[in-house]
């Protein structure tokens, strides 16, 4: 195959603002790599973008069957999106239960691509079809486009030296090089990948790359396929610019943390789905100093943490809702030894094992209120996948400026997806280290007086000489740190605790309102962000007047919010929880919130989202 | 031990009231703990101890050195963090029969298989002291506790059998009244690399009063204390009268004058194999009958802490110190002008 | 000596309403004992009573020190009380560091009994005193009586064959005897005791008789003493009562539960102070079929339990704080799994390892929301000693019959203090057993299908044919129990448990006042209850209108709450954490509650309940 | 084994699709138990399956009895709960070597110590399958995975060893691929009383391939396979021409023809000491070269939940059975009238 069949020879191609596109295929089809693949090409072509893997718990469910389906959406525009989209526009199905399981989500009128090899009978009836949707009416609502692409696909690759069953494996880049012809994306990219991940030279990279070229040649000589569509770049702001996942993302913003601390970092964690791939970035960056341990258990995790800690290195430990349950008392120990920690939670469909590799923003209530006792701690959050390296920044600044662990919560939907992320300047990134302790020589050492303004305790480590100390889980007393069982001290150092809190909220921005009037304000928080905002964006175009206020910080809420809220007549929070921001909004300034709560395991739906506007709008106007 | 000791006792000991039972066995350790590291050179400020919750883990607060008073159990975790974090550091840790075998049993094992860098010292008296004596996992069946009114059906652990299961590198014995022997075998953990553990037989006197009674009474303790030495056949009783053989049905006590003294076992704590260092531990079921104290297995396994900094060197040398610049570069960029 | 000298020679005892006394002094010299001796026989006399145990962390803490005194007051008298008291009227202090530490709560004027003998200077020293105080006018505000009841007591006992300093061991007897005299208590429920303890002839039996009587001839024979006191018995309601202790209340309950029940109890707990005694109580009741499991930690204590539950057993787990942090992630799993248990939790102080031995209502919101997940529990709480006895029979009800874990909240001033309880009559306890599911030949068994009434769903139990199934951590289908990853099922199942809850709520009680008018409710729940009713009455008592409304269920919250507490102008929150239930009242009901908290590791205070009742009221006036 | 079974194996599959990765030795196991229990006289009703999380966890789905899929590591825990509320029950553990061993470490060690009445049955993996390829206890130090990219620095578990050292009282080994092995292990297991342990080494093919290949290759299997056998000399190899000897270092293995047939050891699986079994346990440090499979121990020690129940006989026996009226009176009382 020489390279001039890649030439264009393409009809002028629609031109669209945007398009949501979803590969659906078995978990063994490859669906997560082609999408991934797609998304860095529309990256590299510079359309704005956002995406949503979606898999299922199994490591590999029963072959063919609807529990298999692996599915990879991504929105591509030329515009500033937020979200991954509510329902794909173009569906690619390479088997019966992925079209089955996918089609309900596809427009009406949508392009629906389908590998039409795998529609024989035994797929058909593990995706419980009676007769064949391709050969009947069911499929009318859609413009239906088949390929045979097991057939094509082993036909391309035949001189690639891969052989029998093997060679059906590079169907997945078919269906890319068929795409890719069909938004007009550049294939160089996919190329590169494929260079630096099997070589060009290897039989499995030969495969790919002959696959890859087939689906674009099939493009170009089918007919069918003659209406393509394209997608300007979008006018992002200038710089440079990569495509980044929301758990690579907040391991890099631990990382810059750990360097502007000037703290070797200390990771001990325990696998755990959707949290694992934070560890395992962490783990690959021995050479930034990175310890990471891997744990016995997520009480080992926190523990190893709250050692290095003492030790005075960054302690990070990440998890999800079950290993969080299984941190909490080591958490209150921390949180009473006053050590800065970093408690990563990455919030996954509960209760008990629940939905693991699904989203949930359930942990909320947990976090703030899941440890015997009175044992306040800074709670925050992020909001889209390269939010996550600025949140976890943060999240280290607030540990080490406030001797204190710090719960960050992101989830399954950040951990996975990923967006267009403006590299920002890591050489003017603050210094957030703060000075270990020191003594003039002879003077005692008091581990337990604050500093005035954040009530900071001071950190002395092993090794440093005169202050050597004790810190235990005992209530201690107010100055010396030793074991008090003093009536008056104990009820002094829980309202101690409890200001260091109100003291970091005292530090903190106010919420920013996006959007004016008064009769309508959407307040989120965590991975919700881009559905409010694209929800409240629409309604605002309609004239309505309408405002997005969005929460980084939870515990303490921004100084500001109380007021902010009642100055509107609606507060609405849709969460995908059953109403967790909610409660803690209603105690804290007691309005009374309409909670809007979908929990399915995805993420929220703009369009939802804009319907309960509505409602709450007209409703408004109607009373 | 130098003999221009830098340190004295009184320099590891602390302001704060000792707490524990007039009598009881914690004393005798804290003294000969305080007076052992005294010898060493060592700077005070590299020593931290690190135990968990129960009588003996009271013992962090008595030490003049850096310390953490934890939680119930996790102590040999915690103290992992520590020692991984800075392997420069001297750690150690303090833990109960209840803290380190019941609740704390899996930190222990995981600590010991990785060979961390911790000197683990588990008071042993049988019972759980702090919440006022129910069995622990060390206590023998049948025995009468609050929650085992007629008496426990629990078959109890034995702590060497246990940890030289979990690939030990350094086990001891000894007992609190014997403070000499138990100096020396702090000084063996001391000196080895990596994870060791030394079981401390202690008296409760309060709560579970002449539990070793057998290795402590003046009439039967020679007939029951079996030492074993490395390098040495071990023999015991007031006239060495009795030895130990290991055969293909383990090990056992004789009469060294029946069994013959070249058939007694000469023991090799260095043994790579653990296989004879465990046939050893199972001369006893407990503190009952004769009993080995001693350094059962010190073989020399590079500690984790080292290991971990061996791989960020490598790393290190391999790709160059970390550039943040560089990292957030790594998945390809694209530029927008 | 002969029982003649026992004659009361009695000059006429002033007739007293009631009396608090504090027995204080070293860990090691017996004043629980003799405190709780000194209650039995105020209980036998028919006195109404309240008892405070009061001892250090530590099992010995260093004799003679602040830090290693041991204290037990009890409140007796005539008429229907509720708490042990704000401050003692009398206090019987053993050494100077048990008068160090209790003189300041002694009422101006209180009458104060001292070992005269302890007042050495080690002693002195050890308690931080520079001066005797009993030479000097530190004492001037008190009625100061002194006995050397060393000598007197090692005297008394030579001819008992107690030996050597042992002798010293029966001090606390003589005091106890003079404290009979002085108050006019029986001295025979105590022989009793001894007898029944260590037979009257051994000679730690003789010694503590001989000691006993010591102390009451002493008293009659000493002028200093002979301004004695009486207290009527309390007109209580007829019937046979005994003094129990909560922990011992709670266990009967669990006990009386399993039997109505019909269900063999099985406990898997791993012990924590103040929790131990439950799991002691339930071991020595074999002859029950009570199986007790000592766990090697909490986990395995929950774990255990959820096993037996499964089983088809009644299933309880009690723990501490700490121990509840290290449930959670099984107790989720238990709830996922809707079967039946009972977790208790005996709140101290905290956070982290805290004040062990001290009280706290501070585990309130971690009971609510302490899992991962939407995970709703119903949680019911006790507020006295004996009422243990009736929650926990009713958490075993709501378990059984809901299928569901219940959290079963007390704290450790209810686990170790007493009261007198008149025993119900436990033949007339209601059966409230639920019949294990059972199938038709050939039917499907759906272990997901609900009671239409109670939403629970049926227990069908190992060993039963043609009903094997498998539960577990996953979300599960809403009516086969098969794992589930649609999202439609996981959002109505989550709405499903939650409207568990709800079902629940239907059928309890609703609140009722005690008290009238529209100024100010004050609002409890757990062993706050004897102060807060306390406060109220006395703040009745003066003409001024306020009401008192205390909870046992706290998820849910009775269905009247909402209403009753908006006819209030006020509601008062007072509570031993830093305003747990108000903070749940708020975001319910977005009431404006006042939180009263003192968090002193000691029970609330009558006394300052009235004045903030009173600050409220005068405020209310004024304003 | 009866022949006149009651059941077959269909009895023992449900309707749930099987989700391993085709190729997993997951289904070989899950074939070999379905197939023993069917030749049991042991209703169906009776058979409990309890499992934490991972691939290995899911079994319980695929198996149509009474049957618990709980939460990560506290299978064992949980199993004791069922066990000892009702000892008529059989129950089976299912667990992984990350589910057993290292968060549910602490559970299995003590399930093993108080011989509960439990049949345990570890897929060792040698791998995290479920979480996507991590090292686990058993991993081989220099593993490269996706937390451990230098290679594990983690010295393994050898979990024969471990619950050998926790006092078990029926340990084996055996390997997904034997089916008629793995019946006979199951079925020791199951008619041994109390508390079993038996290791399957299972393939994981998509994370951990090939782990096992000394022990199943055509070429290496037959020199590599130690066949222990209770009563029996322990030889192996094509033409048993290597043996096991045991003596004062440990046991090790020997050409046969070299050491001499009599001085090969006979197994004893009943030995009352462990101590042999240990030793037998260290001639390999995992699945690598000559790996002894087979029963290591197997003695008779009463079971758990029987003796929880002895106790409340005899409880009832001594004090009549219980009675409220009676227990609420038991302080002492008094009348008002
Ligand atoms: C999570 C938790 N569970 C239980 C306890 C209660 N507890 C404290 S110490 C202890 C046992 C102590 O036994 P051991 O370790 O043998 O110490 P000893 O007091 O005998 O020295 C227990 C059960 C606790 N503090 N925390
Ligand atoms: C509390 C908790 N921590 C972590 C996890 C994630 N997790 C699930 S399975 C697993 C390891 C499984 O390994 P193994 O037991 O060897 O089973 P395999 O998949 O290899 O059969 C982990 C870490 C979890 N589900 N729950
Ligand atoms: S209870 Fe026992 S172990 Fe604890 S301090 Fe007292 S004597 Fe020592
Ligand atoms: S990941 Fe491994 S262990 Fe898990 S099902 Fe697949 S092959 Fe089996
Ligand atoms: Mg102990
Ligand atoms: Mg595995």
């Amino acid at each position: 195959m020489s390279d001039e069949t890649l030439t264009d020879e393409r009809p002028v191609p629609e031109q669209i603002d945007d398009v949501v596109i979803r590969f659906a295929g078995d978990s063994g089809d490859g669906m997560q790599l082609a999408g991934t693949q797609f998304t860095a090409s529309s990256a590299m072509f510079g359309n704005d973008l956002a995406t949503l893997p979606n898999f299922p718990a199994e490591i590999r469910a029963p072959q063919g069957t609807i529990g298999g389906v692996s599915s990879f959406q991504v929105h591509i525009a030329d515009w500033d999106i937020l979200t991954p989209g509510d329902s794909p526009d173009c569906l690619v199905a390479m088997n019966p239960a992925a079209l089955k399981a996918n089609l309900s989500d596809l427009v009406k009128g949508g392009l629906l691509i389908v590998n039409t090899d795998a529609f024989d009978e035994r797929n058909l009836a593990k995706a419980g079809y009676d007769t064949n949707p391709l050969d009947n009416d069911a499929l009318d609502a859609y413009q239906v486009l088949g390929a045979p692409m097991e057939m094509l696909t082993k036909e391309a690759v035949k001189d690639s030296g891969v052989k029998g069953r093997a060679t059906l494996r590079s169907k997945n880049f078919f269906a890319l090089g068929l795409m890719s012809w069909i938004y007009t994306r550049p294939i160089e990219p996919v190329l590169d990948w494929v260079d630096k991940k099997f070589g060009t030279d290897t039989p499995v990279g030969k495969a790919n790359v002959m696959a890859l070229k087939a689906g674009y040649n099939y493009g170009i000589t089918t007919e069918a396929f003659h209406h393509t569509y394209t997608i300007q770049p979008a006018p992002l702001p200038a710089g440079e610019y990569t495509n980044v996942v929301g758990n690579t993302a907040t391991a890099w913003g631990l990382i810059a943390g750990a360097e502007q601390a000037k703290l070797p970092l200390f990771i001990g964690s325990y696998p755990i789905t959707p949290a694992t791939t934070i560890l395992e970035e962490l783990a690959r960056n021995k050479n930034f100093g990175v310890k990471s341990f891997q744990a016995e258990d997520e009480i080992a995790g926190i523990g190893t943490a709250l050692g290095a800690a003492f030790a005075g290195r960054l302690a990070i430990t990440t998890t999800s809702g079950p290993g969080l349950a299984l941190k909490s008392e080591t958490l209150s120990l921390a949180m009473i030894m006053e050590l800065p920690m970093v408690v990563v939670d990455v919030q996954r469909g509960g209760p008990s094992t629940g939905l693991p590799t699904k989203v949930e923003q359930s942990d909320l209530l947990f976090a703030m209120y899941g440890r015997h006792g009175e044992s306040p701690l800074p709670i925050i959050s992020t909001s889209t996948p390269s939010d996550a390296f600025e949140v976890a920044f943060e999240a280290v600044r607030i540990a080490v400026t406030y001797m204190t662990p710090v719960i960050l919560m992101t989830d399954g939907y950040i951990a996975t997806s990923s967006e267009p992320w403006r590299l920002p300047d890591v050489s003017a990134l603050p210094d957030i280290s703060r000075p270990f302790a020191s003594i003039q020589d002879g003077e005692e050492f008091l581990p337990y007086v604050r500093d005035p303004e954040t009530l900071a305790r001071p950190w002395a480590i092993p090794g440093q000489a005169g202050m050597e100390h004790r810190l235990g889980g005992l209530e201690k007393d107010a100055t010396t740190g030793n074991v008090s069982y003093d009536p008056d001290n104990h009820e002094s150092m829980l309202h101690t605790r409890a200001r260091k809190i109100e003291a970091l909220g005292k530090s903190l921005p106010e919420v920013e309102i996006f959007g004016e009037g008064s009769d309508l304000v959407v307040l989120g928080w965590g991975s919700t962000y881009g559905a409010i905002r694209t929800a409240v964006t629409r309604v605002q175009k309609t004239g309505r007047k309408v405002a997005h206020v969005h929460l980084r910080y939870i515990n303490p809420l921004p100084s500001n919010l109380g007021a902010v809220l009642s100055s509107f007549d609606n507060v609405l929070v849709p969460e995908i929880n059953l109403g967790q921001l909610s409660r803690i909004v209603r105690a804290e300034y007691l309005i009374d919130t309409h909670s809007f709560n979908r929990v399915l395991g995805q993420p929220m739906r703009a369009r939802e989202i804009e319907t309960k506007i509505y409602e709450l709008l007209d409703q408004e106007v109607s009373s | 031990m130098t003999d221009t000791a830098r340190y004295t006792r009184s320099d590891f000991q602390t302001d704060q009231e000792v707490r524990w039972c007039p009598g009881c066995g914690d004393y005798t350790i804290l003294a000969a703990v305080q007076s052992f590291l005294a010898t060493l050179d060592v700077d005070r400020e590299k020593h931290v101890f690190v135990s968990g919750i129960g009588c003996s883990s009271r013992f962090p607060y008595y030490m003049n050195t850096y310390g953490l008073h934890t939680v119930h159990g996790r102590a040999p975790a915690i103290a992992t963090g520590i020692a991984t974090a800075n392997p420069e550091l001297t750690v150690w840790v303090i833990t109960g029969d209840g803290d380190g075998l019941s609740i704390g049993g899996n930190h222990l094992i995981h600590a010991l298989r990785r060979n961390v860098n911790l000197n683990i010292i588990m008071f042993n008296n049988q019972i759980y002291g702090l919440t006022k004596g129910q069995y622990s996992p060390t206590s023998e069946v049948g025995k009468r506790t609050k929650t085992s009114p007629m008496g426990s059906i629990d078959r109890p652990f034995n702590p060497v059998s246990l940890a030289l299961g979990s690939e030990a590198s350094f086990v001891a014995r000894t007992i609190d009244m014997d403070r000499n022997h138990t100096i020396e075998m702090l000084d063996a953990m001391f000196k080895h690399e990596g994870a060791g553990l030394l079981e401390i037989y202690q008296n409760c006197n309060v709560f579970n009063d002449k539990a070793f009674l057998d290795l402590t009474d003046k009439n039967s303790r020679d007939s029951n204390r079996i030492w074993i030495r490395d390098g040495e056949p071990i023999t015991f009783g007031a006239d060495n009268e009795y030895g130990v053989v290991v055969d293909g049905e383990g090990a056992r006590v004789v009469e060294v004058a029946k069994a013959g003294h070249r058939n007694i076992h000469v023991h090799d704590a260095g043994a790579p194999n653990p296989a004879i260092a465990f046939a050893l531990s199972r001369l006893s079921y407990g503190p009952y009958g004769p009993t080995p104290l001693g350094i059962f297995r010190n073989v020399d396994v590079p500690s984790y802490g080292h290991e971990m900094e061996n791989q960020i060197a490598e790393a290190q040398a391999a790709k160059g110190p970390g550039e943040m610049a560089k990292l957030i570069r790594s998945r390809g960029t694209w530029i927008v002008d």
